[in-house]
């Protein structure tokens, strides 16, 4: 498509390259964006379906042979239509937007749930340049459910980074919930740092289980958005717009906004209602 | 207040009096540029502004329309929220949990006298300063503009209004009319405290590559530095036509921009757009701007150059 | 055409038929803009554009405002000329010495029917290929948007100058009403054969060291970028109401930006400020670049374009 | 003044620093301007004088010790405010607009009448800097006209350089009009380049006799301007605008133009008048 100047704010129109499946109805869209190639972990696009809606979703690939990809769990008519879509169809992206996880040596530990996955894979794999030691929990409810476990096998393939699958039933991995393993993991080994992505009481778990240890926690948090620039207020958590300030707060932060995180949010209509 | 403020946050200079209210600054949040929550709303605060406006809020919870409700296009934003909110009655209640001292005008919304009329009661008990009508949304039918065009209907939500409430009202007008100063006379006839000038024009984009218009909504309202000299124009010829004070709205984000504003009629200044582009750090860069103005031209407060350009 | 014109101006293409007239490209110079010569209309002509508008021409020979008539904005620019023009009669003769067959547009101002009246005689004689009544000037008094403002005064304009002159005749429109829409439609009903949109936006800008007005009118026309949006909505919401032809202007200066007019619902597009920025040169880029656009998205004609932002 | 950004079409707010009186009435205005500063000889600017007009000014100076100047003949509202103007009292400047002269080694004529002195004095010196043998000849009604004269003096200080004085009346070097000593020159010197500045009957006339010896000329034609740009079209010049194309013109612009140059012009009415 011929290059014409767009606003930085103005969704981008890219094909879908490869709609790749996750699970039964998940699937991981690749596009090619430049603006994206450029994004760090854990910051996400606006994804525009056209006719549907615009929904933020995190980037699970910047940069992946000149790719990038976010990958999709349906829930609405916005997520419905992306999983839908075939290579040829087309997307509209803008951003990336928001901060980026802070990479740290030592010994970390993610913890990723549902489609909550997507951007520790790229965290995932910047970790273990700098020399992390990496383990990583990914959970969902049952086998079918695991998002993104190819592309985390993939990475952490060897010791001493470790890779540790969670279903709710036991079809695959540890059977229980994802901060059942944070729990067990913490009573043995030290962990530096905790990242975390997914269903927010998940992570309201495992912060509190950090808390506990003192460990810091980086967890990047989901809320309905509409201008993802800081205008519409509809992001907000406590003081902090999520899409800016956000989406990933620290334990600090995270403390400061102990009331609504993991309890409630703002709804399209601003009214508060359960996460 | 509650950090420690810099200089320019105290200084005495960028003090104004507007319908009975003092701002320790004349910089302002613009009517829903994230005052949807109280949390927000004192952040703003926090960060300097003199005065914050909440989102518009209507009778009724409303939701926002679907996404995409906002777009960049060349020089500003195009957005299409469609008045989203959550009613009067639960808004009320939020603004409740705060500090009553605080300066926070509310934005209100209706289709008509008898939406006004029936917020009224809720409104007695609410604790804010002052409140703004928004009759002057371009992209939601029934409501804001298509109420604001007409000077008789103006004229009738005003005096309602103020009857009910015994606070500063402020309307807030559109340039999406054939004469803005017949709206904000038909205002100040009705008791109108002050007018807010201007909400944002009617306007559109369309991706070209898919030939859709970008929001969902098809229309919705150019904010920006693009519509800033029709403020400026507004304000001026409101300014030089009405007695109230005129509250300048309209591509706002620098302090230079401010004060042209100010300069033109405008007793204070509201950001909107701004905050996008500079984020929170907004007010106190405009209010240091302004003082910094104010010492290099030699005037003592910033009322002193509220429509001075009036003279040439 | 006096020179061997690359490829996009011959295409077939790019041809469009608005109002019994054809034009090579869809791509016109807007009035006032530089076309107060002859040897400027042919040179913009020579550049590409399809069609070229006059200077708004008058009963009576009329002086431009002093200067300051023209200040740059953030986003494009304000301008206050005041309708400068030799006059109906001197401006017919200058015509005259030009090529018949050439695709010249006059614009026309007058004050009410009165003066419109008395320039068909002359107008009847003028070598032009149509008209195009400026209703909506935002800064020059009594003429202009204050005519275009009234639905009565344009229907009866329209008619008067439609039973006078037997060509086409397209009436420009101002973004400053209540709604467009509706004084198209009047227009329309009038006999008119198409509506150009838009014209300037009304507006002012500030000096803020010498707290000057920079304009000497004071108010002006704020055309470019910034006015894009309205001018896109403008056309969208005129061309779904109206079944005569919309030629859309306001800060077009890009081919994208000519696109998305099209799509809109444009037949065809006028450039103003595109020349100071982009120089002659706009007209040829544009008309490559919708080329370029036809070709890529599988279209055989610019025609098949027009609109389609309608059908989401 | 603090600094805050402008559009380059919009008017900068400059103080005068000095207004050196040239003849009785007309003055040489100097201001600092970041913008002026990177001008090239022939350029122009546009000259705010608040509260009466608006008005291109060639820059008689781009650089004098970090300041720019201006040469004002009284003529109407505006020039006739610039030329009042007393040290820190303020003006407007936009620009530099339009094209420069092309500097040319080899011998060289600079023919200059009136306030058209003004851009030949930055283009004598460039001249001479490249290397040609300049010859100035520096006219006016009477002695009290001649304008710029002490920078021309200190510019063409000495041989090869040669400067002529021409006055109507003889009150100061030779008798006569430029054209009449443009004519003589060219009788007894080889020219290659001659460049002009003036009133444009006398700029007409030399043009002329440059034509019989096929001596190329350059010359900065006056006409009124509103937008500068190549917004308004007031300042055509057959096809060309000389706000843009201009103000100044080369042997093949002015033969085509060869009707208006000399002849008429537009007024502010868009009406032909004579020049
Ligand atoms: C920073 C950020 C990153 C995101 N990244 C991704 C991502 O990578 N992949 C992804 O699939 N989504 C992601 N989301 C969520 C996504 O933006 C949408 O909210 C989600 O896709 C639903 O959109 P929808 O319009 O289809 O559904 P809606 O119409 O908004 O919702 C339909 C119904 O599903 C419910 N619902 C929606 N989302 C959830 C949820 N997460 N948990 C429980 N119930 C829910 C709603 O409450 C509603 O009842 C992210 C959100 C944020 C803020
Ligand atoms: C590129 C360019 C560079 C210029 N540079 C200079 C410069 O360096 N110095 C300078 O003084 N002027 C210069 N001028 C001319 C200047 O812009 C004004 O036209 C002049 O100063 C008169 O302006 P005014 O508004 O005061 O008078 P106006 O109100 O425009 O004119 C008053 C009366 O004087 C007559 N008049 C004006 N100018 C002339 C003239 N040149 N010759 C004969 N009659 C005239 C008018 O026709 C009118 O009758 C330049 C013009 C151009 C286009
Ligand atoms: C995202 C967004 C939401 C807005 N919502 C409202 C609103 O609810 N009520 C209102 O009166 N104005 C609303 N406005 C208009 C602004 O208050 C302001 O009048 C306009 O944006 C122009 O100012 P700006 O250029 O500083 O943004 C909104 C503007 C934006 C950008
Ligand atoms: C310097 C200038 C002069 C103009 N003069 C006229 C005019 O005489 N008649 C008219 O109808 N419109 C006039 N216009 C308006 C333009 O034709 C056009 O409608 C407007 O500028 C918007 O288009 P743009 O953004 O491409 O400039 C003028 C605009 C400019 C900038
Ligand atoms: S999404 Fe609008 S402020 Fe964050
Ligand atoms: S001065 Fe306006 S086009 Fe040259």
């Amino acid at each position: 498509m011929s290059g014409y100047p767009t606003h930085s704010d103005r969704p981008r129109i890219v094909k879908v390259e490869e709609s790749r499946i996750e699970t039964e109805t998940a699937r991981t869209i690749f596009f090619r964006d430049e603006a994206s190639l450029k994004a760090k972990p854990g910051q996400f696009v606006m994804v525009w379906a056209m006719g549907a809606d615009e929904m933020p979703m995190s980037l699970a690939a910047m940069n992946d042979k000149g790719r990038s990809a976010v990958t999709v769990k349906p829930w609405g008519p916005g997520s419905n239509l992306l999983c839908s879509l075939k290579s040829g169809d087309v997307i509209g992206v803008r951003g990336p937007y928001g901060n980026s996880f802070t990479p740290k040596k030592g010994s970390v530990l993610l913890v990723g749930g549902g489609s909550g996955v997507a951007p520790l894979i790229p965290l995932s794999q910047t970790l273990q340049e700098i020399g992390a030691k990496v383990t990583f929990v990914l959970a969902g409810k049952t086998s079918g459910d695991l998002m993104l476990l190819g592309e985390a096998k993939k990475i952490i393939s060897k010791p001493p980074h470790n890779l540790i699958i969670v279903t709710d039933d036991g079809s695959a991995g540890v059977k229980g919930l994802a901060p059942d393993a944070v729990r067990s993991l913490l009573g043995k080994e030290v962990v530096d740092q905790i990242y975390s992505c997914g269903p927010e009481k998940m992570m309201r778990m495992v912060f509190d289980l950090a808390e506990e240890k003192r460990i810091p926690v980086e967890a990047s948090l989901e809320r309905p958005m509409e201008c993802a620039i800081g205008l519409c207020g509809i992001c907000a958590v406590g003081k902090y717009l999520l899409c800016r300030d956000g989406p990933i707060l620290d334990s600090q932060q995270l403390k400061a906004v102990s009331k609504e995180f993991g309890s409630n949010r703002l709804d399209r209509a601003g009214r508060v209602v359960p996460v | 207040m509650t950090k420690a403020a810099p200089e320019a946050l105290t200084s005495r200079k960028l003090s104004v009096r507007i319908a009975g209210l003092t701002l320790h600054a004349p910089t302002m949040l613009a009517a829903g540029v994230v005052g949807i929550t109280t949390h927000l709303l004192h952040r703003a605060l926090d960060s300097g502004a003199g005065a914050v406006v909440t989102k518009s809020i209507g009778l009724q919870p409303r939701e926002s329309y679907r996404n995409p409700t906002v777009v960049g296009v060349e020089c500003g934003y195009l957005n299409a929220i469609g008045l989203g909110n959550p009613g009067v009655e639960a808004f009320s209640e939020q603004l409740k949990k705060l500090d009553r001292g605080l300066p926070i005008i509310m934005s209100l919304f209706g289709s008509g006298p008898d939406d006004f009329s029936r917020m009224i009661p809720i409104l007695k008990n609410t604790p804010v300063k002052g409140f703004e009508l928004n009759l002057s949304c371009p992209h939601v039918k029934g409501v804001g503009v298509e109420v604001g065009q007409d000077p008789e209907m103006v004229s009738k939500v005003v005096s309602l209004v103020k009857r009910g409430v015994k606070k500063p009202v402020f309307v807030k007008v559109s340039p999406n009319v054939d004469s803005v100063v017949e709206i904000a006379k038909a205002a100040e006839s009705a008791g109108a405290d002050g007018i807010t000038a201007i909400n944002t024009l009617r306007a559109m984009t369309i991706d070209i590559e898919t030939k859709r218009p970008v929001l969902s909504n098809k229309f919705g309202g150019l904010s920006g530095s693009a519509i800033r000299p029709v403020a400026v124009r507004c304000v001026y010829e409101i300014s030089t036509s009405v007695r109230i004070p005129v509250i300048g709205c309209g591509g706002v984000s620098k302090w230079s921009d401010a004060v042209e504003m100010l300069l033109a009629g405008a007793s204070a200044v509201q950001v909107g757009t701004g905050l996008a582009t500079q984020g929170y750090s907004v007010f106190s860069g405009i209010n240091e701007g302004i003082l910094r103005y104010l010492d290099e031209h030699g005037f003592e407060s910033v009322e002193q150059i509220v429509g001075l350009s009036h003279s040439f």
